[in-house]
C-alpha cells in the first residue's frame, strides 16, 4: 500500500512563561492512501496538537517543532515555509478544526468561508462557488442551504457550525483530511450522516483520513487503523480490530471500560480511570501513565516503554508486554472483548526507537 | 533484547496523591502581568524614559543658576550655547529651565486629564455598551450632545463663572476629553457582551461592574490603552489652547504645550524655540505608547513573545 | 461649485523682478480677513477700508498727511464753520452713471437712518441732525446734507469742526450709487454688474474668505493716473503664512497696513534692510484703574509709569522701531512728543513716588502691597510686554505682579465694566486730530474711558477747544489737556505704533497715512 | 417516586429570534416540561433543535418569547431585586457548550473558577477560595498546577473541565449542562459523569443534560425528552424510551447510535426520519400526549390513536 | 432596520434641539457681544442694532424664533458680515472644508490602516517599531506644528508645493497632510492593536488551513474585525475634519468652515456661531448614526433594533 503521510519521530513544545510545554513527544506513524486512521486518547494528550502541526498551524512562536519529520507526497512539511505550505494547506489538506464557534469567521457568511476555498484552489467563479458552496452545505446536512449560505456563524447552532466547518474542509477534495473531533456537536443522526459522507467521498477519491474523536462508536463505524496517544506520545496502535479486539496497553484498557453500554442498565458507577494527566512541562520519568495504572510496575517509573510489535499492525508501548511482566487480567468489560486474532506473533518484539 | 532486573517488573503500589503536589506559587494576575512586562525590552525603556522625564521635572529646573521667569533683554533668542543648554527666548529667558518647569505642568495635566478621561470614559462608555438599548441610547446622545455643543463657548464660560485655576483647567479638559474613550469603550463593549464568558459570568450572578472590570474592560484594554496614550498628548496642546483663553497657567510659567505654540512661530527664526519643547513632548509620547504597548502585551495572556 | 476652484490664474506665478519695459502691473498683497462688508456705510474695520479705500472716493482723499480734493472739485466754509458747500467734478461710476450729489447725500442718510444697520453711523454724527436722526428723534429730511443741485452738495455741521476735511475722505462718507441701491438693495453682497463705485479701481472678483480682485476702473476721472491694471487680495490670516507667501514670490506686500508681519521676522528682516517701518497714529497704554486701590493713588501710578524701560521693550520685545512714548497723543499729530511729558525709565523718581505713594496709602514698605493684577486679552505679543514689565516692576521697585490675559470679549467686558486693575490697551486715531485720543478720558463714563478718571479741567479745556476757530490756540488748549492727563497718569503710555512691512523693490507710490490707510491709486511697479 | 417534586417548571416555552427582514428563527416553539428534585433530565435532538436555547432561556440569559419557568414554584423571568436574582443565579448554573468561548482569555482558570467564590463570598480567606480552586480542579480531574495557566493554554477536554469546575463553585441546586461531555475523551467523561452523580447523590443535585451522545444520556439520565425543531417529540422514563421509541425520530435517533464494536458498525443499518412520513393536513393540531403512563409524545390525534393502540 | 433608523432619527432631532438650547444659551451668556470692538459703540447705535437683529425681545422669543428659522433652514444674516446670511457662509464654506476633509481623510485612513496591519503583521519586528515611531510623531506632534513644518520643509524650504492659498489641487496638499497627520497615526495605533488581539483568533487559523495567503487572511478575514475602534473614532472624527479645522485653514488661508467657526465665536457673531454648530451638530449626528450601523455591517453579531439582554 501507497504511503500518503508518514510522520517520524515529531517532537513539538511550547514555551511558556511555566516553562516549556512538550505536548507531543515523538510521535511516529503513517497514513496510507484511501486509509482512515483514528486517533483516540486522552484529552490534551496533544492529537491536535500533532494534527495542526501536519498542517503546520501551530503558532510559532510560542509554539516549536523540536524535531522529526512530516513526509507528505514525499515531501517533508516540516521543512517548508510559509508560502509553500499555502499550496498545500486546504487544497491537499483540509483540516475540520475541534472548536467550530471560534473557528468561523464571525464576521463572514458561512457561505462565503466556504467560497473562499473553492476560489482560491479551484479557481471557480463567485457564482460558481456559491452553488458549490450551497451543495456542500447540502451534503453536510444543513437543511435550507440556499438560506445558510447567506448567514452568519453566530446565526448557526453550534452542530450546523461543525457541518460548515465540514463543509469548507471538504470543499476542494482534499487528499488529506484531518478530521478533529469533527461530529462531537452533531446529534447521532447527522454524525451518521456526516461519517456516511466522509466515507462515501474517500471511496470516491481515495482520500485519507485522519480521525480525531473521543466517540469509540464513532471510531469502531470509521477507522481502518486506531492510534491511542497518552500525554504526547502514541501508546498504542492497530487496526481497528485489533484494538477493540485484542487492547494491549492499560490505558486502551481503561478507555474500553469506561464507556456505559447501552444494552445494560446497570447504573453502577462507570469504571473512569483514576488520577489527573501529567503536567507536560515536566513529563514524569518513565512511563508517563504510570501513576494512574493500576498495573504499573516498578520499572515504569524508572524507564521508559519500549513499542513492542504485537503483529504487523499491532503496537504497544507498556513494559507489561515484556517477558519478564507479570501476566495480569484486563478489566471485566474489556475481557468480554477480547478474542483471538490470527496475525500476532507468538511473541511480542521489541521495536527499535529508530525505525 | 536487552537485559533488564526482574525485580523491575514487580507491581509497584500507586499512590495517586503522590501526583498532586503544587508545584509552582499561586501568582496574581498582576504579578503575572509584571513578569511579563519586565520582559519586554521596549517598554522597559519606555518607562525609563519615563521616569527620567520625571525625575528632571523635579530636578532640571534647579540644574542652572536660572530662574524660570527673569527676563534679560539684552540676551533674547539665544541659540544653544554652554551658558544656555538651550538657548534662550524672546525675552531671554533660559530654556533649559522653562522646559523642565514646562514639564512639571505638562506632565501633572497630561496624566490628571488621561487619569479622569480614563475613569469617566471607561465607564460611560461601559454602561452605555452593556445596558445597551434605551440606556446607551441616551447615555451616547448626551455625549454626542456634548461634543456638539460649541467647546470654545463652553470654555469661555466655564472661565467667566470659575475664573483661572487648576481645578477649571482640568474640567475644562474633560468635559469633552472623555468622550472619545467612551466611545471607543462602548464600541469594544458591544461586540465583546455576547461572548460567552460575559454569559456564564451572568449565569454565576454577576453585576454589572464585575462583569465590567473583570471581562468586558480587561478584554477592551488594547484599544483603551491606545486611546489614553493619546489623550495625554492631546491634553498637552488643549492645555496650550485653554491658555490662549486666558485658563492655562498664567504668564511667565511655562507648559510645553504653550512653549511649542509660541516656538512654532519662531520655526523660521529661531528654531529651538520649538525643537526642544517638542522634543519633549514626542518623548514622552512615545514613551507613554512603548509603556502602553508592553502593558496591553502583558495584559493579554495570548501573545507571547 | 463643489470642491470651490477657480483655476482663473495661478498665483504662484513668479512677476519677477526684471526690470522689463512692460512690468506687469498687477499688485498682489494680503489683506488677512474677509471684510465685514463693502458697503461704505456698513463696512467697520480696517480690511473693509482698504478694500473701500481703493474702490471708492469720497469728497476727499488723503495725501502726504493732507486732505485733497478728490470727488469734489472745490468746497466752501461758512464763517461760523459749519457749512460746507461742495462742488462735485465730473465722474462716473465704474457702469456709467454720473456720479452726482444725490449720490452722496442718498450714502450719509442711508447709514444714519436707523433702520440700516451701520456701526459706524456716529462718523456722522459730525453732520447737523445726524445723531438726532440716527436716534430715531429727527427725521431724514432734517439731516444737515442736502444736495443743492446735481453736482452741488451742501453739508451743515453740529458745531465747528476743524478736521472736517478729513472726515470726509473717510470711508463712512464715500457716495453710493443711488440709483443702483434704490433699484437693489443687496447691491454690495457680491462682486457684479450692480456693484458700482466711484473710485480708481473696480471689484471684478469677490470670493467670500478667500480673495478680492480689483481691477482698474477705466471710468475713474483721474484713470491716466491710475498705472495698476489689477490688484489681488488674499486672505490669509497667519503672518508666517504671509511673509513665506512674499518671501515664495507669491506676493508683492507683506505687513502692515493690509496684512501684517510676524515679530520673530522683524530683526532678521531688519538685517537684510528689507524692513519698511512708518509710524502711525496710535498709542499702546496700560490703563489703571483709578478707582481701586493702590491705583487711586496718583503717586503710584507715577512709579509704576516710570518704572517701564520702554526702550528696552520695543528694541527687544516688540522689534518694530516702535517711539517710546512718554505722551498719550501720538508724533503723527504733535511732532514734539517724541520727547514726552517724563523720562523713560527714570526709575530714580520712580522709587521716590512708590514711597511717596505707600506713605499716603498708609503702608510702609512695598512688600505690604498687595500683588496687582495685570490683565491683557491673549496674544503673544502683549503676553511679551507684560511679561516684560511684570519683570521690570518687580526688579525696579520689587511690586508683585500677577498676569492675568482673557480672551478678548471676555477682557474687553472686564475692561468696560472697572472690573481689572492694569490693563492694556491699545488707541488708533480714526482722523488725523489729536481729539481722537484725548476725548477719551473726557467723562469718566465714557464709552472708552474704562480708567473712571476725570478731571473737570482737563474736560473744559476739551469741551473749549471744539469752538476756538484759530488752530494754534487750538492746539495748544489740546496741549494743555494732554499735560494735565500726563501728570495724573490714569493711562500710562508704552510706546507709539509703527507699522512694518516688506515690499517689491519695485512697486513705487503706495500712499501710506499716518492713520495706517493705504491707497493704491498712485502706486506702479517701476 | 410518589414523592416526586417539581423543582422546575417549563410551561409553554417559546424563544424566537428575529433575523431581520421581519423572519425569526422559532428556536424553541412551546415546550413543556417539569423538572422533578433530584432527578437527572436529558434532553437529546437534531443539533439547531433549540437544545441550547431552551437551557440558556431556563437560566435567563435569554428573555422568553412567551411562556414561564419556574424555579420552586418562582418565575425565573419576573422582575427581581438584584439580591434574589443573585440567590437565583446561584442556585442554577449552567455548563456551556462550547469550552473555547466560554472562557475569559484573560483571566486565569484559578479566577475563572473562584469567580462564582468571589461573588457570592463563599470563602473568607484567600487560602480558603484557593483551596476550594484546588479542591474543585481535582474534582474535576485536573492538576492544581493549573491554576495560574490561561484558558488557551489547554486542551479542549481541560477547558471544558474548568468550566464545569466553575459551575460547581458556587454549590448549585439545579445544573443545565449543556453537552458537558462531548469534548471529552471518554475516560475523563466518565470521571466527569461520575462527579455529577456522586454530586447528585450527595447534594440532592437536579440536572438538565443536554448531550448527543446517547448511551452516556441513557446512563445518566432518569428521563429523557427529545427535541425535533423546537419541540419537545417525546419524553419519556430513559429506560421506556430506548425500549418502546414511538416517535419516529426517536426511533432514528436511537438506531444511529454508534456501537464501540468494529463489527456490528460494519453491518448497521440505520433507518432515516423524514418528517413527512406524519402526513400531517394543514393545521393539524399537535398535541405532547400520553401514550403510556410517563411516556409523552407529539402527536395529531389520529396518530394517538395509533400508537395508543400499539404500545398499550 | 428601517424602525431602527427612524428611532434614531428623531433621537437626532431631539438631540439637536438640546444642542441648540444649550448653545443658545451658552452664547448668550458668554460676556461680550456681536458688536463689541476695540472702540465701543455709542450706546444709540448698540441700540439700533440690537433693534435690527431683534437682540433687544424677550430671550424666548428670540429662542424661539432661532428654532423656527432653523427649521426652515433659514439661519439668517451673519451680524459681522454685512450682507451674507450664515446660509451664504455655510455654503461656500463647507464645499472647502469637505473637500479638504476628504482628502484628509481618505489619506489617514489609508495610510493609517495600512501603516497599523504592517505593524500588527510584523509584531515587535522592525516595521512595527518604525511603523510605531511614525504614529508617536504624529500623534505628539499635532496639526498646528505639523502644518507649519510642513509648509516648511515642503514648500519654503523644496519649494514642492505653494505656500498657502486655495487655488488649485496642488495647493490642497499640504494642508490635507497636516489635517490628516494625528487621524493617522492615532488610526494607526488603533488598527495595530486591535490587529493584534484578531490575529490570534482561532478562525484566523482556520483561514491559513485553507490555504488562504497572509495577503488574503489579512484583507479578508482580519482587518474588518480590526476595524471596530477605528470605525468608532472615524464617526466623530469625519464630522470634524469635514468641517474644518481653524489652525490648518488660518496658517494655510483656506475659506473653509473651520476657522468660520471659531471666528464667529471670538467675533459673537451670535447667528453664525449657532447656524455652524447646527451643521456641524446634523453632520456629526448623522456621522455617529453611520457608525452605529456600520457596527452592524461590520459586525453581524451586534444588533442594531433589539435593545435585547445577551442577544
Ligand atoms: N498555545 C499553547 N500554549 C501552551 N500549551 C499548549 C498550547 N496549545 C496546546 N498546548 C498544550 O499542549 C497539550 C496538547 O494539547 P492538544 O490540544 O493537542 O490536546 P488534545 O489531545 O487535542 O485534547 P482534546 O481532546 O481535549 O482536544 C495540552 O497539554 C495543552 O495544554
Ligand atoms: N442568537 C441567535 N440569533 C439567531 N438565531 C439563533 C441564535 N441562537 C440560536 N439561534 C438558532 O436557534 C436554533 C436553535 O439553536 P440551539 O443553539 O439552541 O441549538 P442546539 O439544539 O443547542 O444545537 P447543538 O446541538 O448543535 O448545539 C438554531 O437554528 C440557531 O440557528
Ligand atoms: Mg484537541
Ligand atoms: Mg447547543
Amino acid at each position: 500500500m501507497e504511503k500518503l503521510l508518514e510522520v517520524k519521530d515529531l517532537q513539538v513544545s511550547f514555551q511558556t512563561y511555566g516553562g516549556e510545554v512538550q505536548a507531543v513527544r515523538g510521535v511516529s506513524f503513517h497514513l496510507n492512501k484511501g486509509e482512515t486512521l483514528a486517533i483516540v486518547g486522552e484529552s490534551g494528550s496533544g492529537k491536535s496538537v500533532t494534527s495542526q502541526t501536519i498542517m503546520r498551524l501551530i503558532p510559532t512562536p510560542p509554539g516549536k517543532i523540536k524535531s522529526g519529520q512530516i513526509i507528505f507526497n514525499g515531501e517533508d512539511l516540516a521543512k517548508k515555509t510559509d508560502k509553500e505550505m499555502e499550496a498545500i494547506r486546504g487544497k491537499d489538506i483540509g483540516m475540520i478544526f475541534q472548536d467550530p464557534m471560534t473557528s468561523l469567521n464571525p464576521t463572514m457568511k458561512v457561505g462565503h468561508q466556504i467560497m473562499e476555498v473553492l476560489v482560491k484552489h479551484l479557481k471557480m467563479d463567485k457564482a460558481a462557488a456559491k452553488e458549490r458552496a450551497i451543495e456542500l452545505l447540502r451534503l453536510v446536512g444543513i437543511p435550507m442551504p440556499e438560506k445558510r449560505v447567506n448567514q452568519y456563524p453566530h446565526e448557526f447552532s453550534g452542530g450546523m457550525r461543525q457541518r460548515a466547518m465540514i463543509a469548507v474542509a471538504l470543499a476542494s477534495n482534499p487528499k488529506l483530511l484531518i478530521a478533529d473531533e469533527p461530529t462531537t456537536a452533531l446529534d447521532v443522526t447527522i454524525q451518521a450522516q456526516i461519517l456516511e459522507l466522509m466515507k462515501d467521498l474517500q471511496k470516491k477519491m481515495g482520500t485519507s483520513i485522519i480521525f480525531i474523536t473521543h466517540d469509540l462508536g464513532v471510531v469502531a463505524n470509521v477507522a481502518d487503523r486506531v492510534a491511542v496517544m497518552y500525554a504526547g506520545k502514541i501508546v498504542e496502535m492497530g487496526t481497528v480490530d485489533e484494538i477493540f479486539y485484542d487492547p494491549r496497553h492499560p490505558y486502551t484498557w481503561g478507555l474500553l471500560a469506561s464507556m456505559p453500554s447501552l444494552d445494560s442498565d446497570d447504573k453502577s458507577e462507570l469504571a473512569a480511570i483514576p488520577g489527573t494527566p501529567p503536567d507536560l512541562t515536566n513529563p514524569p520519568k518513565g512511563d508517563a501513565f504510570a501513576p494512574r495504572n493500576p498495573y504499573a510496575m516498578k520499572i515504569d517509573f524508572e524507564l521508559e516503554p519500549p513499542m513492542f510489535k504485537i503483529s504487523d499492525t499491532h503496537y504497544a508501548a507498556t513494559w507489561l508486554l515484556h517477558p519478564d511482566a507479570p501476566k495480569v487480567e484486563p478489566p471485566e468489560a474489556v475481557k468480554k472483548r477480547l478474542r483471538q486474532l490470527s496475525s500476532n506473533y507468538p511473541q511480542p518484539v521489541i521495536v527499535k526507537e529508530s525505525e | 533484547m536487552q537485559q533488564l532486573p526482574k525485580e523491575m517488573f514487580q507491581p509497584a503500589s500507586v499512590d495517586l496523591s503522590e501526583a498532586e503536589k503544587i508545584s509552582k506559587p499561586s501568582l496574581s494576575f498582576w504579578k503575572d502581568v509584571s513578569i511579563r512586562f519586565r520582559k519586554n525590552k521596549l517598554a522597559m525603556f519606555g518607562l525609563v524614559l519615563l521616569i527620567l522625564l520625571v525625575f528632571m521635572a523635579i530636578f532640571g529646573p534647579h540644574m542652572t543658576k536660572y530662574d524660570y521667569s527673569t527676563n534679560d533683554l539684552m540676551n533674547t533668542n539665544k541659540p544653544p550655547s554652554a551658558e544656555h543648554w538651550f538657548g534662550t527666548d524672546d525675552l531671554g529667558r533660559d530654556i533649559f529651565t522653562r522646559t523642565w518647569y514646562g514639564a512639571r505642568i505638562s506632565l501633572f495635566i497630561g496624566l490628571a486629564a488621561a487619569l479622569i478621561d480614563l475613569f469617566i470614559g471607561v465607564l460611560w462608555g461601559g454602561i452605555a455598551g452593556f445596558r445597551g438599548g434605551r440606556t446607551d441610547d441616551v447615555m451616547m446622545r448626551i455625549a454626542d450632545i456634548l461634543w456638539a455643543v460649541p467647546y470654545l463657548l463652553l470654555v469661555i464660560l466655564l472661565m467667566v463663572v470659575l475664573g483661572q485655576g487648576l481645578g477649571t483647567m482640568i474640567l475644562a479638559m474633560t468635559i469633552t476629553g472623555w468622550i472619545n474613550m467612551a466611545r471607543i469603550v462602548r464600541g469594544q463593549v458591544l461586540q465583546l457582551k455576547s461572548q460567552e464568558y460575559v454569559l456564564a459570568a451572568q449565569t454565576l450572578g454577576a453585576n454589572t461592574s464585575r462583569i465590567m472590570f473583570k471581562h468586558l474592560i480587561p478584554n477592551a484594554m488594547g484599544p483603551i490603552l491606545v486611546t489614553l496614550t493619546l489623550s495625554i498628548p492631546s491634553a498637552i496642546f488643549t492645555e496650550a489652547f485653554l491658555s490662549y483663553l486666558g485658563l492655562g497657567v498664567p504668564q511667565p510659567l511655562a507648559s510645553w504645550g504653550t512653549m511649542a505654540s509660541e516656538g512654532v512661530q519662531a520655526l523660521q527664526y529661531y528654531p529651538w524655540r520649538l525643537f526642544f519643547p517638542a522634543t519633549f513632548i514626542c518623548l514622552t509620547i512615545f514613551a507613554f505608547n512603548v509603556v502602553g504597548d508592553g502593558l496591553r502585551d502583558a495584559l493579554d495572556p495570548r501573545l507571547r513573545k | 461649485a463643489c470642491g470651490g476652484f477657480n483655476k482663473k490664474e495661478s498665483a504662484g506665478e513668479k512677476t519677477g523682478g526684471e526690470k522689463k519695459a512692460d512690468v506687469s502691473q498687477e499688485l498682489r498683497v494680503n489683506i488677512n480677513t474677509e471684510p465685514f462688508s463693502l458697503h461704505p456705510g456698513l463696512a467697520n474695520d480696517s480690511t473693509s477700508g482698504t478694500v473701500l479705500r481703493q474702490t471708492f472716493e469720497g469728497l476727499t482723499v488723503i495725501k502726504d498727511g493732507k486732505p485733497k480734493l478728490a470727488a469734489a472739485e472745490s468746497y466752501d466754509v461758512s464763517d461760523d464753520l459749519t457749512t460746507y458747500t461742495f462742488k462735485l467734478r465730473d465722474a462716473k461710476w465704474t457702469n456709467g452713471d454720473p456720479v452726482t450729489a444725490q449720490d452722496f447725500e442718498y450714502a450719509w442718510k442711508w447709514a444714519l437712518d436707523p433702520k440700516n444697520q451701520s456701526q459706524y453711523a456716529y462718523q456722522l454724527y459730525y453732520i447737523k441732525n445726524g445723531q438726532a436722526f440716527n436716534e430715531g428723534k429727527a427725521k431724514a429730511e432734517d439731516v444737515g446734507v442736502k444736495a443743492l443741485d446735481d453736482k452741488t452738495l451742501q453739508v451743515t455741521l453740529e458745531n465747528p469742526t476743524p478736521y472736517f476735511l478729513e472726515l470726509t475722505a473717510f470711508y463712512t462718507y464715500y457716495p453710493v450709487n443711488s440709483k443702483i441701491a434704490q433699484k437693489n438693495p443687496d447691491w454690495y453682497k457680491n462682486a457684479g454688474p450692480d456693484y458700482t463705485s466711484n473710485g480708481p479701481f473696480k471689484m471684478t472678483t469677490w470670493e467670500h474668505n478667500n480673495k478680492i480682485v480689483l481691477e482698474k476702473n477705466e471710468n475713474y476721472w483721474d484713470a491716466k493716473n491710475v498705472k495698476l491694471t489689477k490688484i489681488s487680495m488674499s486672505m490669509v490670516n497667519d503672518p508666517n503664512t504671509e511673509l513665506s507667501m512674499f518671501n515664495n514670490g507669491e506676493l508683492d506686500w507683506a505687513g502692515s497696513p493690509t496684512g501684517t508681519l510676524p515679530t520673530d521676522a522683524l530683526p532678521q528682516l531688519k538685517q537684510e534692510g528689507k524692513l519698511h517701518v512708518q509710524p502711525i497714529a496710535g498709542t499702546y497704554w496700560l490703563k489703571f484703574n483709578t478707582e481701586k486701590a493702590p491705583f487711586n493713588n496718583v503717586n503710584i501710578r507715577k512709579a509704576l509709569a516710570y518704572a517701564i524701560d520702554r526702550k528696552a521693550i520695543v528694541e527687544n520685545v516688540t522689534k518694530g522701531e516702535q517711539v517710546p512714548a512718554m505722551a498719550a497723543v501720538p508724533p503723527t499729530m504733535f511732532p514734539e512728543n517724541k520727547e514726552g511729558y517724563f523720562k523713560d525709565n527714570d526709575v530714580e523718581k520712580a522709587k521716590e513716588y512708590l514711597k511717596k505713594g505707600l506713605e499716603e496709602l498708609g503702608l510702609k514698605d512695598v512688600k505690604q502691597l498687595p500683588p496687582i493684577t495685570y490683565s491683557f486679552n491673549t496674544s503673544e505679543a502683549h503676553a511679551k510686554i507684560a511679561q516684560a514689565i511684570q519683570d521690570m516692576w518687580k526688579k525696579n521697585l520689587g511690586i508683585e505682579v500677577k498676569l492675568e490675559n482673557a480672551e478678548w470679549n471676555v477682557y474687553i467686558d472686564k475692561l468696560h465694566s472697572g472690573d481689572y486693575q492694569v490693563g492694556r490697551m491699545g488707541w488708533l486715531g480714526d482722523f488725523n486730530d489729536p481729539i481722537n485720543f484725548l476725548e477719551l478720558f473726557r467723562d469718566k463714563k465714557g464709552g472708552n474711558n474704562d480708567t473712571n478718571w476725570e478731571n473737570p479741567k482737563y474736560k473744559q479745556l476739551l469741551i473749549d477747544s471744539q469752538k476756538e476757530k484759530d488752530p494754534e490756540k487750538r492746539k495748544q488748549m489740546l496741549k494743555d489737556a494732554e499735560a494735565i492727563l500726563m501728570d495724573e497718569l490714569p493711562v500710562a503710555p508704552i510706546y507709539f505704533y509703527t507699522q512694518t512691512w516688506v515690499q517689491k523693490d519695485n512697486l513705487k507710490g503706495v500712499e501710506l497715512s499716518g492713520l495706517g490707510d493705504v491707497q493704491f491709486k498712485w502706486a506702479y511697479f517701476e | 417516586m410518589a414523592e416526586k417534586q417539581k423543582l422546575i417548571e417549563i410551561k409553554n416555552l417559546k424563544q424566537y429570534f428575529p433575523v431581520g427582514h421581519g423572519q425569526v428563527i422559532k428556536a424553541v416553539d412551546g415546550v413543556t416540561f417539569d423538572i422533578y428534585k433530584g432527578e437527572t433530565l436529558g434532553l437529546v435532538g437534531e443539533s439547531g433543535c433549540g437544545k441550547s436555547t431552551t437551557g440558556r432561556t431556563i437560566i435567563g440569559l435569554y428573555q422568553a418569547t412567551s411562556g414561564e419557568v419556574l424555579f420552586n414554584g418562582v418565575s425565573v423571568h419576573a422582575k427581581k431585586t438584584s439580591q434574589e436574582l443573585k440567590q437565583l443565579k446561584r442556585k442554577m448554573q449552567m455548563i456551556f457548550q462550547d469550552p473555547y468561548a466560554s472562557l475569559n482569555p484573560r483571566m486565569t482558570v484559578a479566577d475563572i473558577i473562584a469567580e462564582g467564590i468571589d461573588i457570592h463570598g463563599l470563602a473568607k480567606t484567600q487560602e480558603e477560595r484557593m483551596k476550594r480552586v484546588y479542591e474543585l480542579l481535582e474534582t474535576v480531574g485536573l492538576n492544581r498546577e493549573h491554576a495560574n495557566r490561561y484558558p488557551h493554554e489547554f486542551s479542549g477536554g481541560q477547558r471544558q473541565r474548568i468550566g464545569i469546575a466553575r459551575a460547581l463553585a458556587v454549590e448549585p441546586e439545579f445544573i443545565i449542562a449543556d453537552e458537558p461531555i462531548s469534548a471529552l475523551d471518554v475516560s475523563i467523561q466518565a470521571q466527569v459523569v461520575n462527579l455529577m452523580k456522586k454530586l447528585q447523590r450527595e447534594k440532592g443535585l437536579t440536572y438538565l443534560f443536554i448531550a448527543h451522545d446517547l448511551s452516556m444520556v441513557k446512563y445518566i439520565s432518569d428521563r429523557i425528552g427529545v427535541m425535533y425543531f423546537g419541540k419537545m417529540v417525546e419524553l419519556a422514563e430513559a429506560e421506556e424510551l430506548y425500549r418502546n421509541p414511538i416517535h419516529p425520530y426517536t426511533k432514528a435517533l436511537l438506531s444511529a447510535i454508534p456501537l464501540p464494536d468494529p463489527e456490528t458498525e460494519r453491518v448497521r443499518r440505520r433507518t432515516v426520519y423524514d418528517p413527512s412520513q406524519h402526513n400531517y393536513k394543514e393545521g393539524e393540531p399537535l398535541e405532547f400526549r400520553e401514550i403510556t403512563p410517563g411516556h409523552f409524545v407529539l402527536c395529531s390525534e389520529e396518530e394517538y390513536k395509533k400508537y395508543k393502540a400499539i404500545y398499550s | 432596520m428601517l424602525r431602527y433608523i427612524s428611532r434614531r432619527l428623531l433621537s437626532i432631532l431631539l438631540s439637536l434641539f438640546l444642542i441648540i438650547t444649550a448653545t443658545f444659551f451658552l452664547m448668550r451668556a458668554a460676556p461680550g457681544g456681536p458688536f463689541s470692538g476695540e472702540k465701543k459703540l455709542p450706546p444709540e447705535i448698540e441700540k439700533n442694532l440690537n433693534e435690527y437683529y431683534g437682540l433687544d425681545r424677550p430671550w424666548y422669543e428670540q429662542y424661539t424664533d432661532y428654532l423656527v428659522s432653523i427649521a426652515k433652514w433659514d439661519f439668517g444674516p451673519s451680524f459681522k458680515y454685512k450682507g451674507q446670511t450664515v446660509n451664504d457662509l455655510i455654503n461656500e464654506g463647507f464645499p472647502v472644508s469637505f473637500f479638504l476633509g476628504m482628502e484628509a481623510l481618505l489619506l489617514a485612513v489609508s495610510l493609517g490602516i495600512l501603516l497599523g496591519v504592517i505593524a500588527a503583521l510584523n509584531h515587535n519586528k522592525w516595521q512595527d517599531y518604525g511603523a510605531m515611531i511614525f504614529a508617536v510623531l504624529g500623534i505628539s506632534v499635532p496639526s498646528f506644528i505639523m502644518a507649519s513644518l510642513l509648509q516648511y520643509v515642503l514648500a519654503i524650504k523644496l519649494g514642492l508645493f505653494p505656500v498657502a492659498r486655495w487655488e488649485s489641487l496642488q495647493h490642497t496638499v499640504l494642508p490635507a497632510l497636516a489635517l490628516a497627520a494625528t487621524p493617522m497615526a492615532f488610526i494607526a495605533r488603533l488598527t495595530r492593536s486591535s490587529m493584534l488581539e484578531v490575529l490570534s483568533n482561532d478562525y484566523i487559523r482556520t483561514a491559513k488551513a485553507k490555504g488562504l495567503s497572509k495577503g488574503q487572511i489579512t484583507v479578508k478575514h482580519a482587518i474588518r474585525n480590526a476595524l471596530l475602534p477605528v470605525v468608532t473614532y472615524l464617526g466623530p472624527l469625519s464630522a470634524a475634519v469635514l468641517t474644518g479645522s481653524f489652525v490648518i485653514e488660518k496658517i494655510f488661508g483656506i475659506p473653509g468652515l473651520g476657522s468660520q467657526f471659531v471666528l464667529s465665536i471670538s467675533n459673537r457673531d451670535y447667528t453664525t456661531i449657532m447656524g455652524v454648530t447646527v451643521f456641524y451638530s446634523i453632520l456629526l449626528l448623522f456621522s455617529v448614526l453611520l457608525v452605529d450601523i456600520a457596527y452592524g455591517l461590520i459586525d453581524p453579531r451586534i444588533k442594531l433594533a433589539g435593545g435585547k439582554k445577551g442577544e
